[in-house]
């Protein structure tokens, strides 16, 4: 759900066919029916935006008829911990929580703590009435300031009112089927199939998992949709256990890698959290309000500070805080699309993009090119020659003369790049597998490795200071720079920074082995702490090739997996509270009498018995019970109610998406309230929406999408003979419905139309789209994917134009997988007249709407 | 070759010899089917590498002659892939060997209508001038609140997904240092 | 010195396991270095190769239908995408081998039917021999190893299910790559009886219209050397649904040739008796 | 009727221009070599040389036809490299290379009033070679899997043959005085006859694969043939004792006719492949028998 395995992860699906050649019941929910439906037990057609409607309905089916996992609950979910009385539920107040603050359009989210306690979370912060943001909220695992592991008022009973299995009971109540098969436009039966398969398959013996990929994170209420699946995984015991869990597919060979070792603003390597410019006076604030007293956060001083040292070397010091005072702050936003706003006010200055095409890849693609435009300076690397770098003189918004070649200030400075056999270096694969490709041949003339490229920028930018006594140059001066080089090139050794990555042991060099010897004294340098281990005993662990014949089929000795080479995370939870496996079946990691052993290594301290109880007092991880396998959360369980850590609610709620042709029939709250939008932005423009005027200019759902033959912008597709000639044109899928009402011609040519841009796209008619009916209403939905740009082998209009920029408020993503748009048949227009058709669409919604202007809770749209 | 050898060589001949009457079989077999060798067998050296395209992370096999990649194949001791790969991991070799693929520095002045040639050694130089400069007219040491800010948000850097987790540390490192807080990639779409 | 015969090998194909990816195709001219086939999009679902030819040695059908993958109704959505990765058959009496006039085409150890590229001299015969239309020659700009005066490369191509491959004991590229083992390589009676065991299986579980296409040692070119499992009738793929090989009347063809040859002499004959009478 | 897209099961040929042209040729030079020995035998010196001078001229033009439609000409001599009695192509190489070099050897000896004894041998083995070499194309073409081809392999061979000696005595009637003609002129006529009832009696038998005899550039062709050989077997046969122009009219005639032909039943044969129908069909009918 929310993915396309077959499609886009065709040789991870490999797994997914032998499991159904075993009998395993493979379902596939999607707006369309796809590679990977044709493969499914079954297929369920969606409304494109409508997943936690279908997913809520899921954890209402499952409370409604008592099919939780009733002892996995009790103890290892936070199921009977009751809620603080500050807490209201959106059955309260009509689709919002309480604390919504409708000035600042955000909630004061301390109103969802657990009662008796102040709620404390971990690497984040939460002054100014905002929690932690982007990652923190998923993996920053918020505890909160217990005494020891246990929150004070609990209900082993399950039954108090307060308690979160009753808030959870309320809160989906109304998800009922019918109101399921209604909101979704697919059928109750298949609904209610859906839930006894995974209640089915669910339990001691029997464990299901879920696949998502950006079908569900690209949203403005993406984490949320997330948290709904994990709600469902938690209810049904599928958490931490063989077979089970949430996979997230994700797209690229190290997004996972560029996560935990981010380039993304908010955070440092580790899910450490940057400061932030408004909170944390000194160190030590930021450190307590960074610590959980309780869980493996309460080791985030020793995680910071070896960082620190790996940073700074004996620059950072104790009596400098580790240099905590000259330290760059963040604002509560500083991302992608913040940054585009910023360019486009001609703020940003200077734009360095390494391996990523903006132009094609992000949401309202024009306004990326435009933004591009009002730069000083610009650096692409890159193998091909990108819509990024060439946005000066073939970008569409030349030929419709809204730029100028002649008047682009920007100067830019294409600089090749060596490919993944011309470099040694890691990837972390989806699974948290790190896995080293070693160099094969020599990069030729000019390219080379983004490693050389930002080490010797570096190299050349501290000589150009290092006289410099001025106070912005002293961090930089302070950055421990060294890295051994090879090759008439140059080229920085990479295991040499996968060893400052793993960290050793400051006196004796010794390379670290794991996480827990972190010390917070200065003593270790370790440059991300989840990868602690990697380099262990001056062995790359990440290049361990011993082939899968020769080990079990959990591969311990393949590569190398954060944290310390586990492969299923929480996978104490694999066992029953005493220890004992589940089943026989399903038995992976266990309690042996005197330690935990199995088939992987142990996600808990290997001694601590499960009937180990905390003593007052006890901190980090002594404060978690034997029988609470959730150790990075405070209070050691998994969160089906999550006190703290998320911008848009404790408990996921149905909204409909920025762009809706349909009106949310659960809460008069439209769409998710905490949204990031760009209301008076003129370069983001947004669809009217039902209940407004003008909605019908863009009647139809479109959602955009890969191609197995395609990657993402097609840096890596269009530029390749082979696969440019597999899949030659951008086309748009429809149904045979759609195509008689709109008058479209099979392999003729559409436009597609939003309030943002018009693109052509050749017609696929296919019974694959199928026409939906949603509140009564008959939809249409329209199938997009997004590879194509203005240059190589292959080119066309690119669907990301059409797009809008409304964001997740968690992690600041946009909803390319959910918008409203108009289509007609035929060619675009050409040059000028393209804006003008855009323009003229545009004000005759427009006009319309201003009239009936729909007001939600919250929020008054403009444009 | 003697020329009693090419006689004798004549499938014709050989028809007969090797009662291959019909002629379909081994006797027609030319000089080259005979001698016939696949090209990974005369690699020079074969280097064990991962996919760079989806984050399944197969494992690839990189043949090498002469300094040049021959062949991109599956590694068939990859317990993720088992010796597979879909269209794009198996056109790994086209893409690093693609038709379009840039080999030298194109610098573009500002208005100016066309790129130009620059050298290496120059753009860095460049580039680096550029970082700094913005830097320094772009900095901001504290907030209005006169809490420290050190940074500058007129830099930004995009781009990490598709690249080594040495490299992004680096880059995060890097910016770190500089006080460029803009740090983004695809995570974020 | 003659190579030594090797255990017959062949593909399975099955087609109930395709996931459309198309990794075989790539993987094909990958390793056979065989050239870019042109960007022409089809709008015939998500094939855009279209066919077998010269360029094009694996060629995956796509096949949207309003049939329920199954009959007994398990989870069927009365829609359903057949998939099938199409390759040379290389039949057990191939009209291709046998019509080739210089032995170019030629049988091999292994049992398979190769199109050596150092004899082939572009007569064609081959082309319009196959019952598959797989062979086709190749007319694009010549290769650097052509002579001078070649206005295109001229000769006929198609798969060799990796001839080089086998002599260095490695499975053929496209069976290598493919992510579901849709493709599977290995001796030929082995393939039989895993493909019968499948079938045994499909049918157990309903599969609508599971069938063995080209397994059977009896049909019209004695079976093929790559054979398939499909979910429909073979036209609907694009397959002959019950291909012979020409040859196989070859005997008959002479005789009446050798007739009207006959024939010709009698009628000279009587042009001239004719006229004395 | 179901199939891939409508697309085409097997192949259409490669070939182009040439190999009609050769059928043609071919055909000329094997009946050639034929008549021209029965006509020694009968003692018509005149028709004897001009049937042999024709025929070495034919024998001639053909490999040079063969040759220019191989994709990689150079490598012409292949197809000497074995013997394939499984390749119509190969036997019928083999063939012309006898019937070539001898026809051309007894014609230059002829020429040069030399070597009598070899001469005659040589105009022995032509006319040996001329009637399989006048036929097997039709073998060639039946061997393939293109229905209306394969389907016609019983007449194919006939129907080539006829046409072969039509042209033999057409063309040999342009050039020889029409007093010693006669026999040239039987042949044409009496052949043009047996040929249009063959091709008849394989349409008829055909049925639905047949059709594609009345489609198309075939159908065009195919009336054009029937028109013109009938017209000018109908010549010959009224006014060519008697007139030298109109022996030449008529031989022409028929030769244009039989050219023609040939390219109808090249051109069927394109037009079969391209529709699946014919390929499909009569196998899914052959299955339900």
């Amino acid at each position: 759900m929310g993915s396309n395995f077959a499609e886009n992860h065709p040789v991870g699906f490999q797994w997914v066919m032998e499991a159904r050649e075993r009998g395993a019941t493979v379902i596939h929910i999607d707006p369309r029916f796809t590679r990977t439906s044709a493969m499914a037990t079954k297929w369920v057609g969606l409304r494109a935006g409508s997943d936690i409607a279908f997913l809520g309905g899921v954890v209402n089916y499952i409370l409604q008829n008592d099919l939780h996992f009733e002892e996995y609950v009790k103890h290892y979910t936070n199921a009977p911990v009751i809620i603080d009385d500050t807490f209201a539920d959106t059955e309260e107040l009509d689709g919002l929580f309480s604390g919504w603050d409708p000035e600042k359009s955000a909630y004061d989210t301390t109103m969802w703590k657990y009662e008796g306690m102040e709620m404390h979370g971990a690497a984040g912060n939460r002054e100014e009435g905002f929690g932690p943001h982007g990652h923190q909220a998923g993996h920053g695992g918020a505890g909160g300031g217990l005494q020891h592991g246990e929150p004070p008022s609990e209900d082993p009973a399950l039954t108090h009112p307060r308690c979160v299995f009753q808030i959870l009971k309320r809160h989906y109540q109304r998800y009922t089927p019918e109101w399921v098969a209604e909101t979704c436009g697919c059928s109750v039966d298949d609904f209610i199939y859906v839930c006894e398969e995974l209640v089915r398959n669910s339990g001691r013996e029997r464990t299901s998992a879920f696949a998502y990929a950006v079908g569900w994170t690209q949203h403005t209420v993406g984490v949320q949709y997330i948290r709904t699946a994990a709600i469902i995984q938690q209810l049904l015991g599928n958490m931490g256990r063989p077979g089970g869990g949430i996979l997230a597919l994700r797209g690229h060979a190290s997004i996972q890698g560029s996560t935990d070792i981010p380039t993304l603003f908010d955070i440092l390597p580790g899910y450490l959290s940057m400061p932030h410019a408004e909170t944390y006076g000194d160190f030590d604030d930021f450190m307590q309000a960074n610590t959980s007293p309780t869980g493996w956060w309460g080791h985030f001083k020793a995680y910071w500070i070896s960082l620190m040292k790996a940073y700074f070397g004996e620059n950072a010091t104790e009596d400098n805080d580790w240099l905590f005072k000259k330290l760059p702050r963040i604002d509560k936003d500083n991302s992608a699309y913040w940054t585009l706003e910023q360019m486009i006010e001609g703020k940003v200055k200077g734009y360095i993009v390494a391996g990523e095409n903006p132009a094609v890849g992000n949401a309202n693609g024009k306004a990326h090119r435009l933004a591009l435009a009002k730069l000083d300076w610009l650096v692409v690397r890159d193998l091909v020659e990108i819509e990024t770098a060439s946005f000066w003189y073939d970008s569409p918004e030349i030929e419709t003369g809204e730029l100028t070649t002649e008047q682009i200030p920007t100067e830019v400075f294409f600089l090749p790049a060596a490919a993944h056999t011309e470099k040694d270096g890691s990837f972390t694969n989806t699974q948290r597998l790190l896995q080293w490709h070693w160099q094969a041949t020599e990069p030729k003339d000019d390219c080379r490795s983004d490693l050389w490229f930002y080490f010797h920028l570096g190299r050349r930018i501290k000589q150009k200071l290092a006289e410099s006594k001025d106070e912005r140059d002293a961090l930089v001066n302070s950055l421990r720079w060294e890295y051994p080089t090879h090759s008439q090139i140059q080229e920085p050794d990479a295991e040499a920074v996968l060893a400052e990555i793993s960290g050793w042991e400051i006196p004796t060099g010794k390379h670290l082995s794991a996480y827990k010897e972190l010390k917070d004294d200065g003593s270790t340098v370790c440059g991300c702490w989840i990868y602690c281990g990697v380099y262990a005993d001056g062995i790359n662990q990440a290049a361990r090739k011993k082939p899968h014949w020769e080990q079990t089929y959990v591969a311990p000795e393949w590569a190398w997996a954060w944290p310390a080479n586990r492969r299923i995370l929480y996978n104490r939870a694999s066992a029953d509270p005493e220890g004992k496996p589940w089943s026989e079946r399903k038995k992976f990691i266990w309690w042996d009498g005197t330690k935990w052993t199995g088939e992987d290594v142990p996600d808990f301290e290997d001694t601590k018995a499960p009937d180990y109880r905390p003593p007052d007092g006890a901190k980090a991880e002594q404060a978690i019970a034997g029988d609470h396998p959730f150790i990075m959360q405070a209070d050691g369980r998994s969160w089906l109610y999550v006190p703290q850590g998320l911008e848009d609610g404790p408990l996921p709620a149905h909204y409909e998406p920025h762009e809706s042709p349909f009106d949310n029939t659960l809460y008069s709250q439209r769409a998710n309230p905490a949204r990031q939008q760009h209301k008076n932005a003129s370069w983001d423009p947004y669809n009217p929406v039902d209940g407004e005027g003008g909605a019908d200019v863009y009647p139809h759902v479109f959602t955009t999408y890969r191609l197995t033959e395609h990657h993402t912008a097609g840096g890596m597709s269009r530029s390749v003979p082979y696969l440019a000639e597999l899949q030659p044109a951008m086309f748009c899928e429809v149904s045979p419905e759609l195509a008689a009402e709109a008058g479209l011609e099979h392999g003729g040519w559409a436009t597609i139309y939003t309030a943002r841009a018009a693109i052509e796209a050749r017609v696929l008619v296919t019974r694959r789209m199928k026409p939906l009916v949603v509140n009564g209403r008959t939809t249409h939905q329209i199938g997009l994917p997004y590879h194509w740009g203005t240059r190589m082998l292959t080119s066309g209009d690119s669907a990301n134009d059409l797009m809008h920029a409304a964001l997740d408020p968690n992690v600041h993503i946009m909803e390319t997988k959910a918008a409203t748009c108009g289509i007609r048949p035929g060619r675009r227009p050409r040059g000028k007249a393209l804006a003008d058709f855009v323009a003229e669409m545009r004000e005759q919604a427009h006009s319309r709407r201003s009239q009936e202007q729909r007001v939600e809770p919250g929020e008054v749209r403009k444009t | 070759m003697k020329l009693g050898e090419t006689i004798a060589s004549w499938p014709v001949l050989r028809q007969f010899r090797e009662g291959d009457l019909l002629g379909l079989g081994q006797s027609v077999q030319s000089r080259r089917s005979k001698t016939l060798k696949p090209r990974i067998d005369e690699a020079d050296h074969v280097v064990q590498s991962i996919c760079p395209y989806c984050a399944v992370g197969c494992g690839q096999l990189v043949y090498v002659k002469d300094g040049e990649v021959t062949h991109i194949e599956g590694d068939p001791a990859s317990p993720i892939s088992r010796g597979r790969l879909c269209p794009k991991g198996q056109a790994s070799k086209s893409y690093v060997q693609s038709p379009l693929r840039e080999y030298t520095v194109k610098y573009r002045r500002p208005y100016a209508t066309t790129w130009e040639e620059l050298d290496l050694e120059t753009a860095m130089d460049m580039i680096a001038d550029r970082v700094v400069e913005t830097r320094a007219a772009h900095w901001q040491q504290a907030t209005d609140k006169g809490d420290p800010a050190n940074r500058t948000l007129a830099i930004a850097n995009l781009g990490g997904a598709t690249l080594d987790n040495e490299e992004n540390y680096l880059i995060k490192k890097l910016c770190v240092g500089l006080g460029i807080v803009q740090v983004e990639n695809q995570a974020r779409i | 010195m003659t190579t030594v015969e090797q255990e017959r090998v062949g593909f399975f194909t099955d087609t109930s396991i395709c996931i459309g990816c198309k990794a075989c195709e790539v993987a094909c001219k990958e390793w056979n270095l065989v050239p870019q086939d042109g960007q022409t999009w089809t709008g015939q679902s998500y094939d855009n190769t279209g066919e077998l030819n010269a360029n094009s040695w694996r060629h995956v059908a796509f096949i949207e239908q309003e049939k329920p993958l199954r009959t007994n109704g398990d989870g069927g959505v009365g829609l359903r995408w057949l998939m099938e990765s199409d390759v040379c058959k290389h039949c057990t009496h191939a009209a291709c081998l046998d019509v080739c006039p210089t032995g170019s085409l030629f049988r091999t150890e292994y049992g398979t039917v190769v199109v050596q590229q150092d004899i082939c001299n572009g007569c064609g015969y081959c082309v319009p021999a196959c019952p598959f239309g797989v062979l086709d020659k190749r007319h694009l700009a010549p290769a650097p190893d052509l002579p001078a005066f070649a206005k295109e490369d001229g000769r006929v191509w198609k798969c060799t299910l990796c001839y080089d491959r086998l002599k260095g004991g490695h499975e053929p590229a496209c069976a290598k790559a493919c992510p579901t083992k849709s493709i599977q390589f290995g001796p030929l009676d082995e393939l039989r009886q895993r493909a019968d065991e499948r079938l045994a299986k499909l049918e157990h579980e309903g599969w609508n219209g599971a069938q063995l296409y080209g397994r059977d040692p009896d049909d019209g070119v004695g079976g093929f050397g790559a054979f398939f499992l499909l979910l429909d009738e073979p036209e609907i793929y694009g397959f002959p649904p019950d291909p012979v090989v020409s040859t196989k009347h070859l005997p008959q063809m002479y005789r009446s040739m050798a007739a009207a040859a006959a024939a010709v002499v009698v009628g000279v004959a009587a042009a001239f008796v004719g006229g004395r009478s | 009727m179901t199939s891939y897209y409508g697309r085409p099961v097997v192949k259409e040929p490669t070939w182009t221009w040439e190999i009609p042209t050769y059928f043609f040729t071919g055909g000329l030079a094997g009946a050639s070599s034929v008549l021209s020995l029965g006509a020694k035998i009968a003692r018509n010196e005149k028709l004897s040389k001009t049937a042999l001078y024709i025929g070495a001229a034919a024998d001639a033009v053909s490999p040079a036809l063969l040759v220019s439609d191989l994709g990689r000409p150079e490598r012409f001599h292949h197809m000497l490299r074995v013997v394939k009695v499984t390749s119509p192509m190969n036997i019928g190489a083999w063939v012309l290379l006898v019937s070539g070099g001898a026809s051309n050897t007894a014609a230059a000896l002829e020429l040069l009033g030399r070597l009598r004894p070899v001469k005659l041998a040589a105009e022995a083995v032509a006319a040996l070679a001329g009637p399989p070499l006048a036929t097997y194309t039709g073998v060639l073409v039946a061997d393939t899997a293109i229905p209306v081809w394969h389907e016609g392999r019983r007449e194919l061979p006939w129907i080539f043959g006829a046409s072969a000696a039509a042209s033999a005595g057409a063309a040999a009637c342009m050039f020889v005085a029409p007093a010693e003609a006669g026999p040239a002129r039987r042949l044409a006529v009496g052949a043009v006859a047996a040929e249009g009832a063959l091709m008849q009696t394989m349409e008829l038998r055909l049925g639905k694969i047949g059709e594609v005899y009345r489609k198309g550039a075939a159908g065009k062709l195919s009336l054009a043939a029937k028109a013109l050989a009938g017209t000018g077997a109908l010549v010959l046969a009224r006014r060519g004792a008697k007139s030298r122009r109109s022996a030449v009219l008529g031989g022409a005639l028929v030769c244009a006719g039989e050219l023609c032909m040939r390219w109808t039943v090249y051109k069927a044969g394109f037009q079969s492949a391209r529709d699946p129908q014919y390929t499909i069909e009569p196998q899914r009918a052959r299955l339900r028998t």
